[in-house]
């Protein structure tokens, strides 16, 4: 059943929120009162209700089932961390109020802060970063403020793999830098020699995503952090896969300068069906003092948030700036605070293990019926490429399409872009093994319809969603943003 | 270890697939001496009830709005929130799943952000909105690269009365984009007179409305100002609430819109996570260069109505280092909670909690201004105003709190150093109760 | 997809829940310690999440659609009161914890008492049965109390409909009477001629749902109660229906000696796939000093609850006893008190009037299409029986089934049992206009289809739904009440 | 008015689709006058906001067991309940779903409830059991009306040392049914003699285990003795968390099990609702004299395993005046919080619970019995046990309640008037820390 917007339901008048009434005294704004409608229809509450669960039911979840996106780590989302996040002393305290009323919070970021400067080995994190793309910006910043205080802005010059995701160099770009891609090599890492020759008086840093996007660890990453470092630039570490090692390897251990975290990802705050996320970037000795404002201290007993340049250049340090309104998110520090009290040292390192475990267990499970793109094992995620569908008739696309069909979100396709039709399947850790069997059977099962010449079962899957494949072209070609009354542009564009 | 389903056995077996003994051999890639033995140091796990018991009695040292007479705004706002509304954002379907990169089983986000996308434009007399941006700082950022990309000229004026932290994330995401911004300095109660000063080489004009004061403007000749000199008028709000009550932006001549969407659904938060709106006209060359997501309208294979995230050749994951910004995960469910309570308010209902917000205020600014030795600052306003009272604000905030009254933002918390240790930015909404008035202006006597 | 039990999952050694570790203390039970095991299989906490949502998806609620259950009020579940309910302050105090600790929770209870017998008109209130059904004990054996302080112990006979709820009959047994039944007349009233023919010496009380099952307003209701009362006998009233009329007609002015409410389904508790429900009972002066135990009063300015049978005689009291452990549904009181507050006395009269406008309006539009089973108006429900599908090979089980694939839940059907293959619809107040509208098209469109010989799209129904229809003979002949290891009897049974 | 979508536009089309004028004309059948005219004599609407400010200050005045140190017992326990499992059964399809019957779409209520049943026998160690009843003392009555109509005798006994609450419910119950009840006297911390002692025409005998004073019994002497005179046992519990440690009764040789699940799943909730467990032998005659729902196994068209409401013909709407019960609703989504809970327990989680709860009061009547004048008067106990104490123990509970300890129930509250008014019942569980206990010895020995 189709559902429809709440524009087409005639229900403009009506209101599903109750007030006192106003005294109706006229308002004081003047000529500045508004005095035609907007538009906005009303719901009455058992409407509203309806429709969203309605609507809630034509997507996928992990709830349902497992939800195999390389590079995205979707795992379980606790709901004691939804509890705690919504108590009242998180949830409903502002941002300005008196810091003598908010020391609960301010401990909260405190703590959360010193567990992920344990976890890596890093002496400094900047936690206002409001998604992981957000604290690549804060890191680069970092760098880029670092190298003019060395007066050494010349260099710009940011060394990305081809593999990286797009948030890298689209970030470099953002802060002044332009990009210098390095290729792969043949067992999926950084060709060092590609490198070495890439490194120069002009460059600023290298953006490794470690584990990679093919799911492997850059075995040689403490040689490319000490070249870089021997070559005076930085090493930014992008840290979207840190599920795969976290309390198990120290990125400080690594040679990193920079590298952001995917709070939300890593640490378990739902996905939301696009966030939000949270993105607390960590910093070496070499660029904790650009560490943007605001940050939280301890003072004696009691803590506080330091706001401002002039207090900050008391501390010692010289932030680059402030990144956003107010301190980060703190609905995600409070949940990631729960996940990671929950997991302890070592259940973190337990997860870890296990979200490899699983990707190696996938990779064993299905290296015989599809085709992995590099030999061996891998780490949180298994990486195959379309080889395996050759004169089938089959794409990728429709390889995903159909495991739709059989109670499916399909893994990431077509990235990372170094082989071709990319398929990168990730667990995660949340998986027991009966579901990440039945998961192998089924592609399995898939693999070989394929090759039995099935294609009509993938050229038109999904057949059993709530909506059949959808046209992105015309989607694009035709742009319709937002819903117009029938009368005018989108009657048109109809 | 209660959120991980592999047991020992499990495990032994999985090994044994994958052919090797032990599971360090997986991580045999990480070179030696940097893969750790033990767990790290840190406490060890815990359980539920140890991690509830011991975050519940942190959260207990925060004074929650809800437990006092609360006038504190400058940015973000208390109003109340249906309790429909977090109870559908925690359905497992909306709470639980991924960016809907895969339309066929994501048709209940993308038709929420289709309909959100439609509730801003309509909000702020926009043409078109995208998904969502982080917050509202970072979407008047992201504005100000938008206009640079648009007009080609590098320079942008900052009304002196945008929210401090606004113009402070400005800076910072123009900073190495070599883009020159030029602050205009605060008018505390004043009106911007930003329209008589424009250059020809600027590429937009940031004013904010209702101001950081409480101040609210009249939009339009700064809009028609700016439109002689070719450049832009972007349009800030921090109260979205404000809109129910006063003309758009979009009526007053704005190019863009941008402003922080927590009053509606999402809450205070301790400031994240929030939700940043942006609108902006419907020009082709505005929607190329648009930030963020969007979600639009198509056909599937059947020929029926569904929605997909579209013009994505503008965003990082395709467009990489030429993308309009690198923003990726944004404000997914806040969209959600909040496009939830646009749709039960409806106009009738935002209406109502505007001129409620808006008559508290009234209220309030009367009864404090009366009180000896304060003087309203602020001329016109909708819910928030600035006293400047016989004492430092800081001082009097803290004293006011120690009556258990949390009552507005010091000015020099926003501008420090810059002379306003007497200004003190007072907010009211409907949440605002008559013993609340009451406590505060008996508490405000008393401290001054 | 089919979801495994939870037995079936090879999960015995597991736990979702994580406890500090015991201190391995030997136990003091000695030889009534428990050496083997239950074989109760536990779930990783992501496991459980996925086992019952997924299985929730397999039903239908009154979030996703209509639910035109008659006589089970399926309206919307304000989500303020689920929220309210949850208190701490409520949901986690306990029956016995000091009086002095929960006068607010007394308070709650004696406001809500206020309501109720303001709402009827009558002077008292027992809030501790559990349920419906429970209330109807409750009433019956007030009365059963009353005959016996006035001598008249040898009144057992109660009247009853034959439109009767079950639990009618089910209970007047259970108080030790025995059941007359009454005959309906033509227009789906009590037959008066019949009523007064059963009149007698040993008559203890008559038990009619007003408005009764047929969704009619019992119109000789005083004359009824008048005569009964003359006769020496009780009226109860079946509260079952007090939607249709709360706020606009009060059971204390017409008579009636006890009614009992569904407070969850008349005030909103979610009817939760079964119960939780509430059944206080409202008591007329005659019957009211033999409210059961315990009961709250207020006593100067504190609030007490009155536990046992000497104080309450100290009250002036005669309790027939005590109908459960502790002292009433709390949950549901919170719940009905905060639906009560939101409506108001203006809130609720506008509720019933609107549930009886929207059946209304669907008899008006079915019924030409549909054979309603009595001329007029109705109140809360409307009546239809099977003529319309006379030769069509069609029954209303079928009817009712096929209404599943058009994404709607069935009425209720084969009841009452005075017309012949019922159909009773419910809209309650809940549905807008265009819901109302929406599910009349489909019954037109069914009805349509019935008629035109459509037959199997019927009696194959439902065959979109997530089972196809079930066999509940053999359920019947070869129970198979739990799960067994399979090498057991289930297999046997299988 | 927000709960109501009909809008004054509506209702005119509608009412002129129906043919008549006003909706007073709708109630013509009512007698003119008993038809109120204008709102009945309450309290007009009130918004949402409001509403939640009235029941959150209500609730403030009671004091919550997690805000205090909380050892009450007696027939409700607090134990931690995961956070998954309110989230879960909040669902609108388990929350706001009707019974079952019709079960194509009812999959998931009830391959639950068949979950539950399964659990339910083998936390008993029966055969089989219901889909739940209204509470435990509930239970325990239809249990002895299921006795009788098995047995066809007339009479009951019941220990002594059943919950008097039990015992008046049940006494409640049979009342009108002409069974004669033989209520044995109590005592506490004595070992219950009443397998010495049962008649030859005795339907059944009920004994709870831990009794009412926390004391632990083997009934298998007892459930000999009762079958010897062709009687049943049926045993109780009000402490479900004991059978994670303790022999299941069916292993003990009881008939019928009832008891109060309400320590799963459910929480204190001032007493309501919780949830009543029934489970029994397998015999057909047993099975056929249940009361309450069953869901039971069955296939579809298809052939493919689904669950449905079965054995209805037991039931009050198909069985009418000869059903075995009049119960109708039961505790539908309690059961669903149980059975959540405990699927994530297993027997693993369940025996850690119990354990602790076993230890925690191990300690704590260890420390309070060492307190001068204090005696510890059960013998083997699971997480409750009494205590006589050297003063009027309702005195005792009220004088502590004021140094903020919760410290458990007097005896003379269940037995008024016996003379029991120096003992206290106290109960501990896996929630009270180190802290609660030292909290509670202390203000033990300052009040006493």
């Amino acid at each position: 059943q189709a559902e429809p917007l709440i524009f087409e339901r005639q229900t403009y008048d009506k209101t599903g929120v109750d007030f006192e009434a106003p005294k109706g005294k006229p308002s004081r704004l003047g000529a500045l009162e508004r005095s035609d409608d907007l538009g906005l229809p009303g719901l009455s509450e058992p409407e509203a209700m309806r429709h969203y669960v309605r609507l809630s039911r034509k997507n996928y979840a992990i709830d349902i089932g497992l939800y195999p996106l390389g590079s995205c780590t979707m795992k379980h989302n606790p709901r004691l961390n939804e509890k705690l996040a919504r108590l009242p002393g998180f949830s409903d305290i502002h941002p300005l109020q008196p810091q003598s009323t908010v020391q609960g919070a301010f401990e909260l970021i405190g703590d959360l802060a010193h567990w992920l400067m344990t976890l890596t080995n890093m002496p400094t994190v900047a936690m206002s970063p409001k998604a992981g793309a957000h604290g690549e910006l804060c890191g680069m910043m970092a760098i880029r403020a670092a190298l003019d205080a060395r007066g050494e802005s010349h260099r710009r010059r940011v060394l990305v793999p081809e593999s990286a995701h797009g948030t890298n160099p689209a970030t470099a770009v953002q802060c002044g830098f332009h990009v210098d891609e390095i290729p792969a090599n043949a067992i999926g890492r950084v060709d060092m020699e590609a490198f070495k020759a890439k490194l120069g008086d002009d460059v600023a840093a290298i953006m490794l995503t470690n584990p990679n996007t093919c799911g492997l660890f850059e075995s040689d990453i403490r040689e490319i952090a000490d070249l870089m470092h021997e070559a005076g630039g930085y090493f930014y570490c992008d840290g979207a896969n840190f599920n795969a090692i976290s309390g198990r390897v120290r990125p400080g251990d690594l040679g990193v300068d920079a590298m952001h975290f995917n709070l939300h990802k890593t640490y378990s705050t739902p996905h939301g069906g696009g966030g939000p996320g949270s993105g607390p970037t960590v910093l070496s000795e070499a660029l904790a003092k650009f560490a943007p404002l605001p940050f939280v201290i301890k003072d004696g007993d009691s803590w506080r948030m330091v706001e401002d340049e002039a207090d900050a250049k008391a501390q010692g340090a010289d932030p680059f700036g402030r990144m956003v309104a107010f301190h980060g998110q703190m609905g995600m520090f409070t949940r990631a605070m729960s996940y990671m009290l929950s997991h302890g040292a070592d259940g973190l390192k337990m997860a870890s293990e296990d979200a490899v475990l699983n990707a190696n267990y996938v990779l064993a499970r299905l290296k015989n019926v599809m085709t992995p793109s590099f030999d061996g094992l891998c780490m949180h995620e298994a990486l195959f490429d379309d080889r395996f569908l050759k004169d089938t008739g089959v794409t990728t696309l429709d390889f995903a399409k159909a495991m739709i069909d059989e109670g499916y979100h399909p893994m990431t396709m077509y990235f990372p872009l170094v082989v071709h039709g990319a398929m990168l399947i990730e667990p995660t850790e949340s998986e027991s093994k009966a579901s990440v069997d039945r998961f192998c059977d089924t592609l399995e099962a898939l693999a070989g319809a394929a090759k039995a010449g099935e294609t009509e079962r993938f050229t038109a899957a999904p057949r059993f969603a709530p909506a059949k494949r959808l046209d992105e072209t015309r989607a694009a070609r035709q742009p319709v943003l937002r819903w117009t009354p029938p009368s005018t542009d989108a009657q048109a564009a109809e | 270890m209660r959120y991980l389903p592999l047991t020992d056995a499990d495990r032994a077996e999985m090994l044994d697939t994958i052919g090797v003994d032990f599971v360090d051999a997986l991580f045999e890639d990480v070179p030696k001496k940097v893969r750790l033995d033990g767990p790290v140091d840190l406490p060890l796990h815990k359980s539920e009830m140890e991690v509830e018991r011991l975050l519940t009695k942190m959260s207990r040292k925060n004074i929650a709005a809800s437990e006092a007479p609360f006038f504190v705004g400058a940015g973000a706002y208390k109003h109340h929130i249906p309790a429909s509304v977090d109870h559908l954002i925690q359905r497992s379907e909306y709470l639980t799943s991924y960016t809907p990169y895969q339309p066929e089983i994501s048709q209940g986000t993308l038709q929420t952000l289709f309909e959100f996308q439609t509730q801003v434009a309509l909000l702020t007399g926009m043409e078109v909105a995208n998904a969502s941006m982080y917050d509202g700082s970072t979407a008047c950022g992201e504005a100000v690269l938008m206009a640079y990309r648009i007009t080609k000229r590098s320079k942008a004026i900052l009304s002196g009365n945008l929210h401090p932290h606004y113009a402070a994330a400005t800076h910072t995401l123009a900073k190495y984009m070599d883009i020159e911004i030029r602050d205009d300095a605060a008018k505390p109660g004043g009106l911007d007179d930003i329209a008589a000063d424009i250059p020809d080489d600027v590429a937009c004009v940031v004013v904010q409305n209702p101001d950081v004061f409480g101040q609210v403007h009249d939009l339009e000749p700064i809009a028609k100002a700016a439109h002689e000199k070719g450049a832009l008028l972007i349009a800030v709000f921090t109260e979205a609430v404000s809109l129910g009550l006063m003309k758009t932006p979009g009526a007053m001549g704005a190019d863009i819109v941008v402003g922080e969407g927590q009053s509606i659904g999402v809450g205070l938060q301790f400031g994240g996570p929030h939700v940043g709106l942006f609108a902006c006209r419907g020009d082709r060359n505005f929607i190329r260069n648009l930030p963020g997501r969007l979600a639009g309208e198509t056909v599937d294979a059947d020929g029926r109505r569904g929605f997909v995230l579209t013009l994505s050749t503008r965003e990082q994951h395709i467009r990489r280092d030429k993308a309009t910004s690198n923003i990726c995960t944004n404000s997914g469910l806040m969209t959600l909670a909040w496009t939830i309570h646009m749709s039960l308010l409806g106009d009738t209902g935002l209406r109502t909690m505007a001129q409620l917000s808006h008559e508290k205020a009234c209220d309030l600014a009367d009864r404090l201004s009366a009180l000896s030795g304060v003087e309203l600052v602020t001329g016109g306003f909708f819910n928030e105003f600035t006293l400047r009272l016989p004492k430092n604000a800081a001082d009097v905030v803290e004293a006011l709190a120690d009556k258990g009254v949390l009552g507005g933002v010091p000015a020099s918390r926003l501008y420090p150093g810059k002379g306003y240790d007497d200004l003190l930015i007072v907010a009211a909404t409907e949440t605002n109760s008559e013993s609340d008035l009451d406590a505060f202006e008996a508490a405000l006597k008393e401290v001054l």
